[in-house]
């Protein structure tokens, strides 16, 4: 059976629903994000517009669209005007390996892990190419951050993925769901700390308290997007949530056994996984302060990395001694 | 090396007692009130812009003297036959006015009084320099805009 | 690969230089290789709007020096005045006035220490957590004197009106309130890893260069300076009053917001205190409407900033002939340059936001 | 009452305490450097502007050590301009005010920076509100006013459009 037009048109019928899946979902983030800062600081956060302020995205992206695109006079036009692009691209195509139920994932593709975590890396050229296209010295600062930054965790990121991998012994999304069916792995000593080491990786690629050097408010303005306005700096915006929602999504469905629940429809217990790692880390973003440079590549290189390898020594070898 | 675990562990701990400082504020009633829709009641003391009941004032300009930044100004008409003086006209610019509540304070009959109104907002440059003391509705247009729902 | 320095310019506006501070910077990748502070940009002549004004008027235009700590301004600015006009204030006045002077200097130093916190990527939380807990004081400030953030409640002679009543309640409350709040804070902020590895041994500030550049106050006390004037030269009637001095070892942007962290208990203590023993009378000294100086004084006062100094010369006229204000936050900034050599720009906020500075002090 | 006399008392002992301090130090400049005293007073000394910088470092580096420069300004008395300044020393806990008067002729004085770090922003503010010079100040730049300024606005003869003195009543 090989109906090429219509595997066309679902594809693009996927796609269609992942994009509106990606705008939707980063509104919805930024308002649980501005409700859970909210609720930390005593505060009630939007209230005015819709019920408990729920339609205040609605509003802040109608103004964002209609917002001037300013363009800085000495900017690098080509690489200012396509790095928003380079941020945002990689992190929708992202979801097209992210298994939100059994039946939904656009391509269950049989390198899905290492799909996902490649092409969220390319994030980076994105946000060097704003750092360096505004001709702002604070964004190149911010843009250099970035490099070194997210090139330093993709090596414990990786790591502590590869311990799944290990356990599961596939790299397609699906397949290391079904594998957690008889038992999620998190239960095992070694994947916890996998999962830590994951977590803080994660938090670190998404650029978010304690490892929001790049933009760092306090410092540099808002690092490599302080020139952006209007539209471009919306799609910085969403990507940063799309991307959030992404590393949560692999977090969930590797270690906390994706869509697998105890009924169905079996997306709504994937969601809730998903949603509760966000808002666990939305809870650490309004608690912690930030860490320095210097510090955070210390930490990635000489507390992080080790861990990882010795636990993927663990790993192996209670595989192997498993038989 | 154990003290650099030991280092690690304890950094960890820290981080989840400063978890559990948010979560327990998580947990609280929000502090702030909803401001064009409630509105917080002033305190007796409260100074706001500067009032005047014209009927109690004996025009003796202590307060112009004392004004810091002269925002006041007053003209009194002396009658030539009772020797009394007469209130003819109290200007008053809340632009300059650094809201001491000196001439409150300095006022022998507590005609001068600084009102309860905080909500100094106004549309044109102007609009708050040259007030009329004497006129009863000189603040009517400062009153900010009309908000639906609101509560007492 | 020939070395190129980046220069730049940090502020008037940026969202940690505490005000329109301009730094002027100078650096190599990160690193600050050299600091270039420009002030300024509020520059309002105080001093010689303080030549047209009576002492009585000047009193509001105190409150607009240093806007978080109104009171202190108040009472520096009165007790000058006091000094050179040969008066004393009432018993009553003078406890009235360090209950206030102290509930200032909390506020304060909530604010210094919520800000520091913010200016370390704290998002927003320490800083509403410092908010919540400073609205409670200028809730009492506010029945005190009717206003919340320029008081101009203190007079020459005295203060302008007395406690009202259930005021002294409130302020009850809030002591029990704020010892539960602080102990929160030293969870939040002072354990936490992240805090501490980023502010310790960060813009260490070595006593002898601290007195050569005449740093004082917390500041100064972080580099291991056990000096206060409250204790070691105390008006009102502080020497009444049972408190600790806390000094720190290193002088480092740690130790600064450390000794701010426990000089707050000691400051409630002191309310407590002075609450317990207020005495009865007037809370104003009988004094002339008018008064004419003559002759010229130095006064200082222990800001929560540091010391603040008021030199008035008269010449028998109402308004003074001149005013100097000695602020501390000029020469605590006066001293940055010295602090950020060679620290990352991180660093650089980091020692700005411990340092303090509050701009309307140091532009006047 | 009786503890606030029994506080007035020790106040007024202080304060002759400290007076005799002064006077010895004072005393003391007078002995080291014969003739840079002008005038004393209770209050203050006023040293000719040759000595200044002798005696500054006579007050830090010797046996009184004054190690805070804690205040410097400049009173403009028309024909004359007065710099002030407040020496602290921990040691002694004294504060001793020290005057130098400058004619307005030649308002050129050394500047303290190579003793005190404190003199160097405190110097910058009195050449820009008053004009005086700083010989040897190292930067002595506008440190207020924007450098384009030309005028000093603490002098009593500054004059600027829209600014009107209030009359003294």
């Amino acid at each position: 059976m090989n109906y090429p037009l219509i595997d066309l048109v679902f594809l693009v019928v996927k796609g269609v629903y992942i994009l509106a899946f990606f705008a939707v979902n980063a509104m919805f983030l930024i308002w649980l994000e501005r409700k859970v800062s909210a609720k930390v600081q005593n505060r009630l956060g939007p209230m005015v517009v819709g019920p408990h302020g729920s339609l205040q995205l609605i509003a802040d992206t109608v103004k964002l669209l209609l917002k001037e695109n300013i363009v800085p006079s000495s900017a690098d036009r080509f690489v200012w005007w396509l790095a928003p692009f380079f941020v945002a691209v990689p992190t929708i195509a992202a979801f097209l390996c992210v298994p939100f139920s059994n039946v939904w994932i656009v391509r269950d593709l049989n390198v899905g892990v290492l799909f996902i975590c490649s092409i969220t890396s390319v994030c980076v050229l994105g946000v060097f190419m704003a750092g360096w296209g505004s001709n702002n010295k604070y964004s190149l600062l911010g843009g250099m951050r970035a490099a070194a930054q997210i090139i330093s965790y993709e090596v414990p990121l990786l790591l502590s993925v590869l311990v799944i991998i290990m356990e599961a012994g596939t790299l397609s999304m699906q397949g290391i769901v079904h594998a957690q069916e008889a038992g999620l792995f998190l239960l095992k000593p070694n994947v916890m700390v996998a999962f830590l080491v994951y977590l803080i990786s994660a938090t670190a690629e998404v650029n978010r308290v304690p490892f929001d050097i790049p933009e760092a408010e306090s410092e540099l303005v808002s690092g490599y997007h302080t020139e952006y306005s209007g539209m471009k700096f919306a799609m910085f915006f969403l990507a940063e949530y799309a991307n959030l929602f992404i590393i949560s999504a692999v977090a969930a469905t590797l270690f906390l056994g994706g869509w697998i629940g105890f009924f169905r429809p079996s997306a709504v217990w994937f969601l809730l996984k998903v949603y509760g790692i966000i808002s666990f880390l939305m809870w650490v973003r309004w608690t912690l302060p930030r860490v320095r440079m210097d510090q955070m590549m210390a930490f990635a290189w000489k507390i992080l990395t080790p861990i990882a390898l010795v636990n993927i020594l663990v790993t192996g070898l209670l595989l192997v001694l498993k038989g | 090396m154990l003290s650099k675990i030991n280092d690690i562990v304890a950094g960890f701990i820290s981080i989840l007692k400063g978890l559990a400082v948010t979560g327990k504020n998580m947990l609280k009633k929000p502090v702030t009130i909803q401001y064009p829709f409630e509105k917080p009641v002033m305190t007796e003391k409260f100074r706001g812009l500067v009032d005047l009941y014209p009927e109690k004032c004996i025009a003796c300009s202590q307060c112009v003297k004392i004004c810091p930044t002269a925002a006041l100004d007053l003209t009194a008409t002396t009658n030539p036959e009772t020797k009394k003086r007469f209130l003819g006209a109290f200007s008053y610019n809340g632009e300059l006015c650094c809201f001491c509540g000196l001439c409150q304070e300095v006022c022998p009959t507590a005609a001068m009084y600084l009102n309860k109104c905080y909500e100094v907002a106004y549309y044109k440059h102007g609009d708050l320099t040259k007030i009329d003391l004497l006129k009863a509705d000189k603040y009517q247009h400062l009153t900010p805009p009309k908000v639906k729902g609101l509560k007492k | 690969m020939e070395l190129q320095e980046l220069i730049i310019n940090m502020g008037p506006q940026h969202p940690s230089t505490h005000g329109v501070l301009y730094l002027q910077l100078k650096l190599n990748g990160e690193v600050v290789l050299d600091c270039q502070p420009h002030i300024g940009y509020l520059h309002r002549s105080i001093e010689k709007i303080a030549e047209n004004r009576s002492l009585t008027q000047f009193i509001a235009f105190t409150d607009r020096l240093d806007y978080m700590a109104s009171m202190n301004n108040n009472l520096g600015f009165c007790l000058a005045a006091e000094k050179l006009l040969g008066i004393t204030a009432p018993p009553r006045a003078q406890y009235i006035r360090v209950i206030v002077a102290e509930l200032n200097r909390i506020a304060s130093h909530l604010l210094a220490i919520s800000t520091f916190a913010q200016d370390l990527g704290a998002y927003a939380t320490p800083l509403f957590y410092a908010l919540r807990d400073r609205e409670k004081i200028l809730q009492i400030f506010d029945q005190l004197c009717g206003q919340r953030l320029t008081y101009n409640y203190l007079r020459v002679g005295g203060v302008s009106g007395d406690i009202p009543v259930g005021v002294d309640l409130l302020i009850k409350d809030f002591i029990s309130y704020e010892r539960r709040m602080l102990a929160e804070y030293q969870d939040l902020l002072t354990g936490n890893i992240i805090f501490c590895v980023r502010s310790k041994k960060i813009g260490i500030l070595p006593k002898e260069l601290a007195i050569n550049y005449g740093v004082t106050g917390t500041s100064l006390r972080a580099s291991g300076v056990k000096w206060d004037l409250r204790k070691d030269e105390p008006y009102l009637a502080y020497d009444k009053f049972d408190f600790n001095i806390p000094t720190g070892q290193n002088g480092d942007s740690f130790d600064r917001y450390y000794v701010r962290m426990v000089e707050m208990e000691e400051s409630l203590k002191i309310i407590e205190q002075a609450l317990g023993a207020l005495p009865e009378g007037d809370p104003v000294a009988k004094v002339n409407k008018v008064f004419r100086p003559t002759g010229e004084t130095y006064m200082r006062t222990e800001n929560p900033r540091g010391e603040l100094g008021f030199y008035i010369v008269g010449d028998g006229n109402p308004f003074p002939y001149r005013l100097k204000v000695r602020s501390p936050s000029f020469s605590n900034l006066s001293v940055i340059s010295h602090l950020v050599k060679g620290l990352n720009i991180s660093d650089l906020v980091c020692v700005l936001g411990s340092l303090d500075i509050v701009m309307g002090e140091i532009d006047r | 009452m009786g503890s606030l006399n029994s506080r007035k008392r020790l106040e007024a002992n202080r304060e002759r305490r400290l007076n005799l301090d002064t006077a010895a130090i004072i005393q003391s400049i007078k002995d080291r450097f014969p003739g840079a005293v002008a005038e004393q007073t209770p209050g203050w000394v006023t040293i000719n502007k040759e000595n200044l910088i002798d005696v500054a470092r006579f007050l830090k580096d010797g046996p009184s050590e004054f190690s805070s420069l804690h205040c410097l300004t400049a009173v403009d008395r028309k024909e004359t301009v007065e710099v002030v300044y407040h020496f602290y020393s921990f040691k002694q806990r004294i504060m001793l005010t020290v005057k130098v008067i400058l004619p307005n002729a030649d308002l050129v004085i050394d500047s303290l920076t190579p003793l005190w770090g404190a003199a160097d922003w405190l110097e910058r503010e009195v050449y820009d509100l008053f004009g005086v010079r700083f010989q040897n100040h190292h930067d002595l730049r506008r440190i207020m006013n924007p450098d384009s300024w030309t005028d000093h606005p603490l002098r009593k003869d500054f004059k600027m459009a829209g600014f009107i003195p209030r009359p003294v009543k």
